[in-house]
């Protein structure tokens, strides 16, 4: 084995790729991984970012999770949201997550987005696009409210309202035909949740319910499921099966509470003086 | 939906299609640029900003792929910050163009950067470099790039004269890149330039609804011109 | 054919009323032809913790391996039984490791976690081949009838059901499913794991 | 008749010592029994009026037709078979559309005249058909203008300004050279046409008739239509006063 | 007697430019059995005489159907109907696939004359003989069509062939004005009538040698009619409830109810 | 060249041309491809083209819209193309895609317009009917893998119905009350959807406009094969009428002080 120590050298292992590659010159193509096929889209309004997300995950044409968070947690006044390859935006946000709470707690001053931004892209670039993370940052600091999209290739932009996974077309058309600058809180949380659920209704990759998180220089308000448009409805009747419907031919029990005996040795106690 | 293929590359998804321009003239140079940013035909951003600074009186002009130019400019940038503490005197900007190249041609097989370089030093003034697609550097008095480039050297060799001042080289670069805009589906967007001089960078905008117009084909009309047939013809009698 | 047909194989994990279960096809192929009746794809944890590793039979085998030490390491160095979701997390991290060069498992873990007041919580998750996390509140699934448990437990699963119910709906939704699995199938074992005990059953299946 | 019976005349492909070919002379028997067709070119169009016979009041008025379009901006009336004209009509149109998809422009009438003469005389060349019996007013408004045309059965085709065809072509005739066609507005060209379908209808020998007209022009925005319900009216009943004060 | 030698063949014209074969076919038409055509604002039906062949054998088949919205009833040559008709029933399926649309009757009937129009130019061949009564509906409401072998087709009022049809067209002169207004049932009993003129002296009407076809809606008579009023043919049993609304020969025929009135108003 | 944003973080395909330039430096190799390759190639891909047609149903009919330019790969080559047309009284077609097959397709059309013209007997073709053999003829071509590579609306109002539908380069056909093609499918099609669906028959004329205004405009951002002139068509109980090319106005002010792609401020 690679490694023999639990906190093994950090990165990537890539032991595993001549067997793979091997496997699928032999003509074994590899696996869907979870992707998040998305809408995902951020604003800014007078008094911050308004950043929105989906929650469908797919797998290949199946929905593999109908109510994962994609709105990912970097310091408590940034947020990103990711598209792209489930595991990629899930570990990237996690890692660059860490890497911002210990440059704050080096640097003592509350971190700024152009720096998660920047770790961010440095990060993607790197890898040239294997890691498919296509992510929406946005965060308030001390030069005010900041938004970026980053592409998995490490471009970046830098703009008021943005859009990024499958979903991004019919979200930018909701931002293009209704977008004003200095809106209010409200209207910027009514318009991400219409370019959320244009989304949701128009782009198969993209589904379920809306998540937002509204962030001020003062205050970060995550609203999880804040709009839940596909619930499904509730079964009429129940498909319970009776107990011993299914055969089966052997069983073992394994018991877990742990019985103790508590064998009392009589006679003197220990001499406690 | 197809699945993401984790063996493979990626494909260098966003591209900088791009129109821009860099010209020299007495006192300074005019750098321009579209706003455009591509996804296949996707704009995945329309107002762009591909004038980059990389140091106080030396910019460049991004054109290929975002992610490389990027980095590429960061890179430079950040080269530039340590010569200026190193050497406590601002780069020339010949030696910012020396960066930009040195990068674009060691790592030319994996960069799809073509990169305009333009500032001014106390030195020689105002400077134009066009680094393009192989890692060359070419000093020139006014140099294009981009796709929408190829649509306008023509334009550009017949129209530019030496001995311009300001208005009229921010003019040519004005006109230059509404033209390449226009018939590039890669550029479009806003006109941002920028006029750097010894006393500092000045920032052009000219907004998409606001382009020089040019010939745009002839006016098309609407169907009254158009012959409209049937109107006449009588049903049969049916009633007695 | 994808590499997750190699040696076919399916796991399911649903969660019931203060009890969760987790269930899986005995089937070991090599590709069409059927190796073996009597595979194990789940594996203990700890005493409330199993995870099913559907997928590539040589990484199963390395993956329980490589799981089994790192849970051993972890509860040598903090002292203590490892937890649920820090399992999970063990799980996902050891497969993003392989980010650029994964194991063909995708992991299936059902167990129950310790509440802050002393009781037990149901706890069901499930990553894909690279590590992402999938933590579900009714039933998770993988392998090669995934597509088809899908269908049957969207059906079939319904909230609070009681230990011995959750083992008659596991075992129906697993049963049909993999008999519409080329690749699943020869027979399935369940295992209801509730406060105090833990119940295996080998169920009867077409054996096909 | 001296051909009758010499055995010259029984096919087309057969000259007869004199050097004629009877049979599409025959031919031209068959459009003499026919009713009247008439054409005018006017300044700025062209109108068409035919004297459609009427062999039982059973017939549905207005619905069978004798005048047929071609394009849309040429229209045809024959005077012989029916049955052959509309033949010449579907022929007809096959070439319009072929120069059309050849050239992608509105066929001028010369260039389909000129086909459909080569194809009527086709017919009479060979024993194994016979000619068309019909004579055929093509009237257009092109891009050189109004034209009109005849095709007889013998395939020649000739410009005119005014014509005549069928049973009452010479009465006709003699009206339209008293016109001034080339000054007369389309309107007025209506009017005159049905006057004169009236005035050769011979009421004693004939059945009933039916007047049928229609128009090419600045008035139809180029197309050939049926004359509109109201002029129709307004030139029927003038000719009938006509008829009146003529007789 | 005198042979005319202009009718042999069909490519020739006679001196006073008549064409005998396609006479002569037209002859043909007159040897079938009657049929009658005519038509209501609402309607148009069709009524035709069936001819046994004896005792032993059935009625020949006078209607057939086209479409949903076109029928015909035949009067000559059985084969070669069986041709045309085909031909209609392409040119009526070709219409519904390419355009989705019932294909306008007009055109129908003009698209078989010019097919039958080759066969009066061409040597070789010999004009069609068979006569059509065509009816139909399409979108400028119900029609009556003629077709002949000569490659004519005209619209009708009303209107009759086949054997002894000028009978029948006497009757149908003699009433047509009244037909636009009636309904079906009065339009059938008025066709019945004219049908009845054509037989011969010891015949009468009667459910084995009379077919009935109709487009338009059904009739209180009709049971199982398409809401649309597609084209049906009545025979047999169905039939009888129109025979036994004719009014007997011997008195005779009923005025119109117009006339009716007007007798009454003097 | 794949514009599909569906295809976005998908792996690197050097096939792929990633700059849009086709077709200048590739031009599709239509001759011998060795010796068991004989056979007849045809279009691979269009290459004059044309993007989005939007089409809405509103309470008087239809209203489509399209821009006026026709792309060759990224060239912006001819910015006065009209891309609706016409076709009879009743019917507007739209299409997006290749502009040599859409100028086929019209000369197709227009000899079908004076066919039902010639025949002269009331009868016309409407806007179902004209889609239908559209639908024919995509379909055929497509059956001897040639197609013609367009998606085409076609809209259309006749006997006070409104019809609204799709037929592409597959023969596949699709109806509803908002349709868009091309890069529109994507990007305006969420809009027309909100504003239109239930609503289609209280939308005023000057709603629809609207609508279809602030959509052509959206699509004008963000399609970099779009051009802003376009023409509106619209097909009510009147008749058709297509606009005058007209542009929308755009909003660009909030750009002037974005700086850089991040961290840059000057």
């Amino acid at each position: 084995m690679a490694s023999s120590s639990v906190y093994s050298s950090p990165g990537f292992d890539f032991s595993n790729q001549l067997r793979n590659n091997f496997l699928s010159e032999k003509g074994l193509p590899l696996p869907k991984a979870t992707s998040t096929g998305t809408t995902i889209v951020g604003c800014l309004f007078e008094d911050g970012i308004v950043l929105g997300a989906d929650t469908r995950a797919t797998e290949g044409p199946i929905v593999a999770d109908k109510n994962c968070e994609k709105i990912h947690y970097i310091s408590e006044s940034i947020r990103c949201c990711g598209a792209g390859t489930a595991a990629d935006t899930e570990f990237t946000t996690a890692l660059i997550s860490s890497n911002i709470e210990l440059h704050a707690l080096h640097t003592g001053r509350k971190p700024r987005v152009v720096t998660a931004m920047t770790m961010l892209k440095q990060m993607l670039f790197q890898y040239q696009g294997h890691i498919g993370a296509a992510l929406v940052l946005g965060g308030v600091d001390a030069t005010g409210p900041n938004l970026f999209t980053i592409h998995p290739h490490g471009s970046t932009d830098k703009l008021p309202y943005v859009t990024m996974g499958s979903g991004s077309l019919a979200a930018m058309a909701v931002f293009e035909s209704s977008w004003r600058p200095n809106m209010s809180r409200d209207e910027a949380l009514t318009l991400v949740k219409h370019a959320i659920s244009a989304g949701i209704f128009n782009d198969l990759g993209s589904g379920s319910n809306v998540d937002a998180c509204i962030i001020t220089a003062t205050h970060t308000e995550m609203l999880r499921n804040v709009e839940m448009p596909n619930q499904r409805v509730e079964k009429e009747k129940k498909y319970g099966f009776r107990r011993g419907t299914t055969a089966w031919k052997r069983e073992t029990v394994k018991s877990l509470i742990v019985e103790e005996e508590i064998t009392h040795v009589l006679g003197e106690a220990m001499d406690t003086t | 939906m197809d699945h993401i293929d984790m063996q493979q590359l990626k494909s260098g998804e966003v591209n900088l299609g791009t129109s821009i321009m860099a010209v020299q003239f007495d006192g300074g140079v005019v750098i321009g640029a579209d706003s455009r940013t591509t996804t296949g035909s996707y704009i995945a951003n329309r107002v762009t900003d591909k004038l980059t600074h990389v140091h106080d009186r030396v910019y460049c002009c991004r054109s290929g792929s975002a992610a490389d130019t990027q980095a590429v400019a960061d890179v430079v940038h950040l080269h530039l910050q340590m010569y200026t503490q190193t050497a406590g005197a601002p780069p020339s900007v010949h030696a910012a163009a020396a960066i930009f190249q040195k990068f674009c041609y060691e790592n030319k097989d994996a960069l799809s950067a073509g990169i305009i370089v333009a500032g001014w030093d106390k030195e020689v003034g105002p400077s134009v470099y066009n680094i393009p697609l192989g890692g060359g550097l070419f000093r020139q008095p006014w140099a294009i790039g981009g796709s929408g480039s190829t649509y306008v050297y023509g334009y550009c060799d017949a129209t530019y004269q030496e001995g311009w001042g300001r208005d009229e080289t921010v003019n040519f670069v004005k006109n230059t890149l509404a033209l390449a805009m226009s018939r590039d589906g890669s550029s479009g967007g806003v006109i941002r330039m920028c006029v750097i001089t010894e006393d500092g960078v000045e920032r052009l905008f000219v907004p998409g609804d606001k382009l020089p117009k040019f010939w745009e084909g002839r006016e098309v009309l609407g169907a009254g011109k158009t012959i409209p047939i049937d109107s006449g013809a009588v049903p049969m009698a049916v009633e007695a | 054919m994808s590499i997750m047909e190699y040696n076919g194989g399916s796991v399911i994990a649903m969660v019931g009323k203060d009890c969760v279960a987790i269930a899986s096809d005995l089937r070991l192929g090599n590709q069409a032809l059927g190796i073996s009746s009597n595979f194990q794809k789940i594996f203990p944890v700890t005493d409330r913790i199993y995870v099913g590793l559907p997928g590539l039979a040589t990484d199963v085998t390395t993956l329980r391996e490589r799981f089994r030490y790192r849970v051993n390491m972890y509860t040598i160095k903090e002292e203590r039984e490892i937890e649920p979701e820090t399992f999970a997390h063990l799980v996902s991290s050891t497969l993003y490791e392989h980010r650029f060069g994964p194991y063909f498992i995708e992991p299936v873990m059902a167990g129950l976690s310790k509440t802050p007041s002393g009781g037990l919580k149901p706890f069901i998750a499930a990553t894909d081949l690279i590590g992402c996390l999938n933590f579900a509140k009714d039933f998770v699934v993988a392998g090669t009838a995934s597509s088809k448990l899908y269908g049957v437990a969207e059906g079939l699963w319904e909230p609070g059901l009681e230990p011995e119910d959750l083992f008659e709906t596991i075992s129906q939704t697993i049963l049909n499913a993999v008999d519409r699995d080329a690749y699943s199938g020869w027979g399935c074992i369940v295992h209801v794991i509730t406060k105090d005990k833990v119940v295996s059953r080998t169920l009867k299946g077409r054996m096909d | 008749m001296t051909s009758i019976g010499t055995g010259y005349d029984l096919s087309a492909s057969t000259y007869s010592p004199d050097g004629r070919i009877f049979q599409v002379e025959y031919a031209n028997k068959a459009v003499e029994n026919s009713g009247t067709a008439i054409g005018l070119r006017v300044k700025g169009g062209v109108v068409l009026a035919v004297e459609k016979l009427v062999h039982s009041k059973l017939l549905v008025p207005g619905a069978n037709r004798r005048i047929q379009t071609v394009d849309r901006h040429i229209g045809m009336a024959t005077a012989g078979l029916l049955a052959d004209g509309r033949h010449l009509a579907n022929r007809a149109r096959d070439e319009a559309s072929n120069y059309r998809e050849l050239y992608r422009t509105p066929p001028p009438l010369k260039s389909l005249a000129d086909r459909l003469g080569l194809y009527v005389q086709a017919y009479t060349l060979y024993s194994s058909v016979r000619p068309f019996g019909i004579s055929t007013i093509f009237g257009a408004v092109d891009k050189d203008g109004p034209s009109l045309y005849v095709v007889e059965p013998s395939g020649v085709f000739y410009g005119y300004h005014g014509a005549a065809v069928g049973k009452g072509r010479q009465l006709a005739k003699t009206e339209l050279e008293k016109l001034d066609l080339a000054s007369i507005s389309m309107r007025q060209a209506v009017l005159d046409a049905a006057r004169i379908i009236y005035l050769v209808h011979d009421d004693a020998k004939e059945k009933e008739f039916e007047l049928e007209m229609s128009w090419i022009g600045d008035e139809t925005n180029g197309l050939h239509l049926p004359v509109p319900k109201d002029l129709f009216d307004e030139a029927e009943r003038k000719a009938k006063e006509a008829l009146e004060t003529f007789e | 007697m005198f042979r005319n030698t202009y009718d042999s063949d069909n490519t020739v014209f006679s001196p006073q430019g008549r064409l005998h074969q396609v006479e002569y076919a037209l002859e043909a038409v007159k040897q079938g059995s009657a049929a009658v055509g005519l038509r209501s604002k609402s309607h148009s039906v069709l009524l035709a005489l069936k001819r046994s062949a004896g005792e032993l054998a059935s009625y020949q088949q006078k209607m057939f159907r086209i479409d949903d919205h076109v029928g015909i009833a035949i009067a000559g040559l059985t084969s070669d109907a069986r041709v045309l008709s085909n031909f209609m029933r392409q040119q009526a399926m070709s219409s519904r696939m390419i355009f989705n649309r019932p294909v306008p009757v007009n055109r129908l009937v003009s698209a078989m004359a010019d097919k039958a129009q080759v066969n009066t130019q061409e040597y070789g061949r010999r004009p069609y003989g068979v006569g059509f009564l065509v009816i139909g509906q399409d979108q400028s409401g119900p029609h009556l069509y003629e077709f002949s072998p000569s490659g004519n087709s005209y619209e009708y009022y009303a209107m009759s062939i086949g054997a002894r049809s000028q009978s029948a067209k006497t009757y149908l002169e003699k009433h047509y004005e009244s037909f636009a207004d009636c309904d079906l049932d009065e339009l059938i009993r008025h066709g019945l009538h004219a049908l009845r003129e054509t037989l011969q002296q010891d015949k009468e009407l009667n459910v084995k040698n009379t077919s009935i076809g109709i487009v338009g809606s059904a009739s209180p008579n009709e049971t199982g009619v398409s809401p649309t009023g597609a084209f049906r043919i009545l025979e047999g049993e169905k039939v009888d409830v129109f025979i036994k609304t004719m009014i007997p020969k011997e008195t005779d025929a009923p005025a119109p109810t117009t006339d009716e009135d007007v007798q009454m108003a003097e | 060249m794949d514009h599909s944003p569906m295809n976005w973080g998908r792996p690197r395909n050097d096939a792929v041309d990633l700059y849009g330039t086709y077709p200048i430096p590739q031009r599709p190799y239509n001759g011998s491809k060795g010796s068991f390759s004989a056979g007849v190639q045809h279009t691979q891909q269009p290459i004059v083209t044309g993007t989005s047609v939007l089409a809405i149903k509103y309470k008087d009919g239809i209203m489509m819209a399209a821009d006026n330019l026709a792309s060759y790969g990224s060239l912006a080559r001819f910015k006065d193309v009209q891309r609706l047309q016409a076709v009879g009284d009743y019917t507007v077609i739209g299409a997006s895609g290749d502009m040599s097959d859409f100028q086929y397709i019209q000369t197709v059309l227009d000899e079908l317009m004076v066919d039902e013209f010639t025949a002269a007997d009331g009868h016309s073709l409407g806007p179902a009917e004209i889609h239908e053999y559209l639908s024919q003829i995509m379909y055929a071509r497509r059956s001897k893998m040639n197609p013609l590579w367009n998606s085409l609306l076609v809209g259309g109002f006749k006997d006070g119905k409104r019809f609204l539908a799709y037929v592409d380069l597959l023969g596949t056909t699709y109806s509803a009350s908002t349709l868009a093609t091309g890069y529109g499918s994507y990007i305006a099609q969420p809009l027309l959807r909100k504003a239109v669906e239930g609503y289609e028959d209280v939308l005023t004329e000057e709603e629809a406009l609207k609508i279809i205004e602030d959509s052509m405009k959206v699509l004008y951002y963000r399609d970099a094969r779009s051009l802003n002139k376009y023409q509106v068509a619209k097909i009510t109980a009147a008749g058709t009428s297509i606009s005058e090319s007209r542009s929308a106005e755009t909003i660009w002010s909030f750009a002037e002080d974005i700086r850089g792609y991040g961290a840059q401020t000057q």
